[in-house]
């Protein structure tokens, strides 16, 4: 049972880990860049939102499985398949969680006064550090929702883990495979009990966001 | 620990999703007398034999009924050993209150509402649908059938009252003790439901072997049965 | 040289059209609201692009729309204290100012960070957030962490709004004084003509985003368009002085040049250097000297030049060897018949010497 | 195919359209307010987030039920159940796509400058109005956002359905549960034309979001 | 008595403690950068709530922490004029100004909208966005919203430091008119003498949160322990006259009360009101008639009051029935011997004298 609550956060965490450089780097050119091609990106990033999971699922057994390109070089250098790993689960909860995130990120990079980022520029700081030291700092709360949304629903991916993952109990099942299996054998009051997990899990996401904020608060305050 | 793919002491099995507590007490038994370990990918037949074709690395599978297993070799290309019968299962119907007469399948259309596993989706729809064929009940029973995802889903709708009955595997049945087990579906009106095992061909197959070997011992029959099977 | 700017930046209904070279020291920027100011401002900084023309600071372009040159406002060196200042709600007040000090190389950094917060009173507040400071604290903050950055040319936009008077007094001076001793130029807004006057070294006078008149900031005193925008009872004299004798519990008395000032008391020691300002309105000019009089300054002096305009006639009066400007009107003039070289006695009110003390 | 698109729309627009008035309202509840309970409420609408969508689609068929109180006086308003047919579809978009839409929400309502709401206040207007003419328009960007998130996520929901509506063709059956069915049935061309379909609503949804941002900022900068 | 406030308010270091009644007109706060001016109109406003005391508005309470009364804002009828001008970026500067105004009943409607909306001088910028209007325009706006709601008492935090000089004087004429012709009650926060005296009829002055002083605005030029944040050079004497006569191109002559004062030109027609603006540091006094001097004024009148401070005396001189504040220091009071009711002649410049009028 712990075993099972380890390895659903540590695939959670990881995957939150994979896209929260990427998102902030999304976000930023949505919400703050005029980029060229900016609707193919921002179609490209929703569609594990519009599409089953399972099917997305799908998608990245063609795209990290054995036979592809990502899976040989896996092979290669650690040999070992993605697939079937607790990897191939965290890239899962990656894709699916990946739109949510950045979509927290794109409106709160939206809600900064651009003022600010002028005159960190006049004070001399390139664009990087401006980004770094001015933008990211000012749209904290929807950087950490952003983050913590992404985990909770990295935490409760089932569609496209079962897909790529696989449901094998010790190595890549996570609560929600867990939970579903104990449904589909009937075993509702095993399956409450991981609900009751679940729940528990999601509270302390959200009891670490309070703080986060409260924190975050607090510090540009004093 | 095992965190990092299949290591070569290792057997990965997928099976139908109804077979997990079986082959779970098979697991244990398996592993006290043999080197090698078990590792089960459970889900729905179909689903597996789906992942199997696009290359989900599985060594064996046990699928429940005839159809997936037809639907890796012959739509997929798949190439697995011989195929060799593990278990048969057989079809029941099951209903929440104990007052609602079923004396016979006809009685069937007494009902509402009908819960059977979506035929296209899952292999209990398939014998479930020609159990209503062969008893020419189908055609009349059309407004009252609810597709379900799989049987799990038709077991849970009857528990839930959603629906007046529906029609399971037996297995399933035995696991709900508060829901009415109706033996009212005739052995013959639907094809013999075996839950076939095959080895993927150009896996680890002599450990793979070694396993299949395990399963199909008279052993593990008796297992088999105290779960419902036949 | 310090700047060179002709550009074109047009919005909707409002089109900027300025040509102008700016000179070291600090130029003013003088014009009536929604003039043009703050968006010139925000060119020169690189925050908008002009629509086309140049901008070169000290010969080095930093816009260039043929030469298809726009350097990073971070490249530029170009400090900028905004109308409404943009803390960063963030940091507390001392990261603020830390903030481009910390960006700065060394040998660059011409102000020491201590010196910096106290100059600016800042010492009671630096760890504290910038969101619930008051008006005048946050403008405060805002100067120094722009001081801290070591800019090659500062843009002010009405930087002292919010301060109270006698704080404003004293930063005009220690901004005339960082530009004097480091040597760093510039560029200040404001609809001040007395702060104009005390301040800047040359001045732009714009009006409906066009140059109106450039030049010595004597040009606001005499050039008769600009005259709809100025306020000439603000126009002041500032004077470089030494602290000479303390006379009673409210006067003390400050030597200028020859001449000896009769000042509102100051705490200063005998011997000090202080800056007092006079408004030239404050002074009145008479032929032959009063007696029985509430003014406690009379002095001797001749007109060195008188620069006519429309209305006002402002001499150049040299009091032993230093000059003021008395302002008149044109019918003052003719009736008191004064020509260049004539003699003459100001009369002058102890009131009307502002010291400018640091509180 | 055409009914099969409509009704997928029919089921998300449905589903959204409920969920706005109740996520503007939580949103603001959890966004400006200080309540008792925040984190309880907080822990409530996140829950379809950590759960795979399978479970929470048991819940609602305990909620919505036939034997439910809500199911009887379905059947006793409308003489219909509510399980199985596309008004269950709706129920679990809609519950499914809340937790996003208001997430996005509380973030824009914490954007909002305090200021402006005082200065509202000042000027008479009361607490609703100032909500509805100031707090409101002022996190239109992440309002927006919030409810294009959702109805994108009800567009795609897939577990919930299928487990309260089932999987009837040209009744419940949505875009995603007629993805789940070619691909479950091997036939992978017809799944990839869905797809295509599922992509292209999810390019229109992006640009309809496209279209309402730019006007609410020409719209303000006029 | 129109407001009544009680209040006790602490931040951090911070701790505002006022007791003080306001009469009907325009109030003045008057007090240095951060004493706690803006916090206690956001008090009075219902922003903030005070940790405990009494606020009443023309005796219907706002606040009470024994009664536990808080009313919300929305209806206090009270308007705030922030110092950092609020405008809602959503809409245009009409909807801005209108969102106050449909929301009044028509019976309350004190101004006309098209009046107000030339007042401020918005008709051009009225279908804008307020998000690009320049610091001036931004203020302007703000002023006509919060009037166009019609409250009881105006609250306005240095309303006009983003203005220009001239319009400035303006808007200030027009605020006491509004006051006057209305009878809106107004408290007014500002850094300026020469605002405070020319616009309020009493002022209390803060300092580090405490209540320094109260009452009629010349206790600001006659208590001592103010004396610190006012800049006695600012302090001026308004008063209404009418035009008399156009002497030249440059100067007219106003009649005031008996006394006629030479100004620069004015535009209006003779006969027409105005009001001027006296600096009480601008004149001299004497207690001979002065000659061959280049002030057009030469009034003759006597001291009616002498007000002593510290430093400074202020003589009331009554000119032909009008009276008029002259700022002298003690020193000067000492030699020229001045006492009450000594005949004196006032000597001022035309250029002191600055005309109030529209632009
Ligand atoms: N981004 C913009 N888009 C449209 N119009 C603009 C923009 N920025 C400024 N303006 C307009 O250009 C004119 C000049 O504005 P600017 O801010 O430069 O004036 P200013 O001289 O600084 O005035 P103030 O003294 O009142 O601050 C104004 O009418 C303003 O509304
Ligand atoms: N919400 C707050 N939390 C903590 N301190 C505050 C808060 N609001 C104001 N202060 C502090 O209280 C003091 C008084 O602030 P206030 O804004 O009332 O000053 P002010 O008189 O309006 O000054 P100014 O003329 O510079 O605007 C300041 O030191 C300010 O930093
Ligand atoms: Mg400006
Ligand atoms: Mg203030």
């Amino acid at each position: 049972m712990v075993e099972l609550i380890l390895l659903s956060i540590k695939v959670a965490a990881v995957a939150t880990l994979i896209n929260i450089p990427i998102a902030v780097y999304i976000g930023w050119l949505i919400g703050r860049r005029n980029i060229r091609g900016k609707l193919i990106l921002e179609t490209v990033i929703s569609l594990p939102l519009a599409l089953p999971p399972v099917v997305t699922g799908y998608f990245l057994l063609i795209l990290v499985g054995r036979e592809s390109a990502i899976g040989q070089i896996s092979q290669f250098l650690f040999g070992n398949d993605i697939v079937f790993t607790w990897v191939a689960s965290a890239i899962a909860a990656s894709v699916v969680s990946f739109p949510l995130m950045v979509r927290a990120i794109i409106v709160a990079m939206q809600g900064v006064d651009t003022t600010l980022e002028r005159s960190a520029r006049s004070l001399g700081a390139g664009p990087i550090r401006t980004f770094l030291q001015i933008t990211l700092p000012l749209c904290y709360n929807g950087l950490v929702a952003g983050i913590l949304l992404g985990f909770v629903r990295a935490i409760g991916e089932f569609g496209a883990t079962i897909v790529v993952a696989g449901n094998i109990p010790g190595r890549t099942q996570t609560i929600p495979l867990a939970i579903y299996s104990k449904v589909q054998l009937g075993k509702d009051s095993e399956a409450i009990n991981l609900i009751i997990i679940s729940t528990v899990l999601a509270i302390i996401t959200l009891i670490i966001h309070h703080w986060l904020i409260v924190r975050g608060t607090r510090k540009s305050q004093r | 620990s095992s965190s990092c793919g299949s290591s070569d002491e290792q057997v990965v099995v997928f099976a139908a999703a109804s077979l997990t507590d079986v082959l779970n007490d098979v697991k244990k038994r398996y592993e006290l007398e043999h080197e090698s370990t078990v590792q089960f990918n459970f889900g729905g037949s179909q689903a597996l034999a789906i992942e199997l074709s696009k290359g989900s690395p599985g060594d064996v599978f046990i699928s429940a009924g005839n159809p997936p297993m037809k639907f890796l070799t012959e739509e997929a290309d798949i190439e697995i050993s011989s195929t060799s019968v593990v278990a048969h299962n057989s079809l029941i119907v099951v209903t929440k209150s104990e007052e609602i007469e079923l004396d016979g399948y006809s009685n069937l259309l007494d009902l509402d509402l009908i819960a059977i596993a979506d035929p296209s989706l899952a292999p209990a729809g398939f014998y479930s649908q020609q159990f209503l064929i062969n008893t020419e009940l189908w055609m009349d029973l059309q407004d009252k059938l609810v597709f379900a995802a799989d049987v799990r889903a038709a077991l849970n709708y009857v528990k839930s009252g959603n629906v007046d009955a529906a029609i399971v595997y037996m297995t399933d049945g035995m696991t709900e003790p508060q829901l009415q087990i109706r033996k009212i579906v005739p052995s013959t009106s639907y094809s013999n439901i075996s839950y076939p095992i095959a080895v993927i061909r150009n896996k680890k197959t002599s450990l793979s072997d070694i396993f299949v070997d395990f399963l199909l011992s008279s052993e593990i029959e008796q297992l088999f049965l105290s779960y419902g099977f036949k | 040289m310090v700047l060179e700017i002709d550009i074109k930046k047009e919005y909707n209904e409002f089109q900027l059209l300025i040509d102008a070279v700016t000179e070291e020291g600090i130029t003013g920027i003088f014009g009536p609201s929604a003039s043009g100011k703050s968006t010139l401002l925000n060119c020169i900084a690189g925050f908008e692009k002009p629509d086309c023309g140049l901008i070169a600071l000290n010969s080095e372009i930093l816009f260039s729309s043929t030469g298809r040159i726009s350097i990073p406002t971070e490249r530029r060196r170009i400090g900028y204290v905004h109308q409404h200042s943009a803390l960063f709600p963030h940091l507390t007040v001392r990261r603020n100012v830390e903030f481009g000090f910390n960006l700065t190389e060394n040998s660059r950094k011409v102000v020491n960070f201590q010196e910096l917060i106290s100059l600016f009173r800042l010492q009671n507040i630096m760890d504290r957030g910038v969101t619930n400071l008051s008006g005048g604290e946050r403008q405060r903050v805002a100067l120094a962490r722009s001081l801290a950055a070591a800019p090659e040319l500062l843009l002010l936009d009405e930087p002292l709004a919010s301060l109270d008077l006698p704080f404003r007094g004293f930063i005009l001076e220690k901004l005339k004084e960082v530009s004097r001793t480091l040597g760093l130029n510039m560029i200040y807004v404001s609809h001040s003509i007395s702060e104009m006057m005390a301040l800047v070294d040359s001045v732009i006078v714009i009006s409906d985003g066009k140059k109106l008149a450039e030049g010595n900031p004597s040009l606001l005193l005499n050039n008769g368009e600009v005259a709809d925008y100025v306020d000439y009872s603000s126009l002041e004299n500032i004077l470089q002085g030494t602290v000479e004798e303390h006379l009673s519990s409210t006067l003390s008395a400050v030597s200028v040049g020859a001449a000896k000032l009769v000042t509102p008391k100051l705490t200063l020691d005998i011997g000090d250097p202080i800056n007092v300002s006079i408004k030239a309105a404050d002074i009145i000019v008479s032929k032959y000297l009063p007696s029985g009089i509430s003014a406690r300054n009379v002095l001797k002096g001749f007109v060195s030049r008188t620069n006519k305009s429309t209305n006002f006639t402002f001499l150049d009066c040299d009091i032993g060897g230093v000059s003021l400007i008395a302002a008149l009107t044109n019918h003052s003039l003719v009736e008191l018949g004064i020509e260049n070289g004539d003699d003459i006695f100001l009369i002058l009110k102890a009131t009307s010497i502002t010291p400018m003390e640091s509180l």
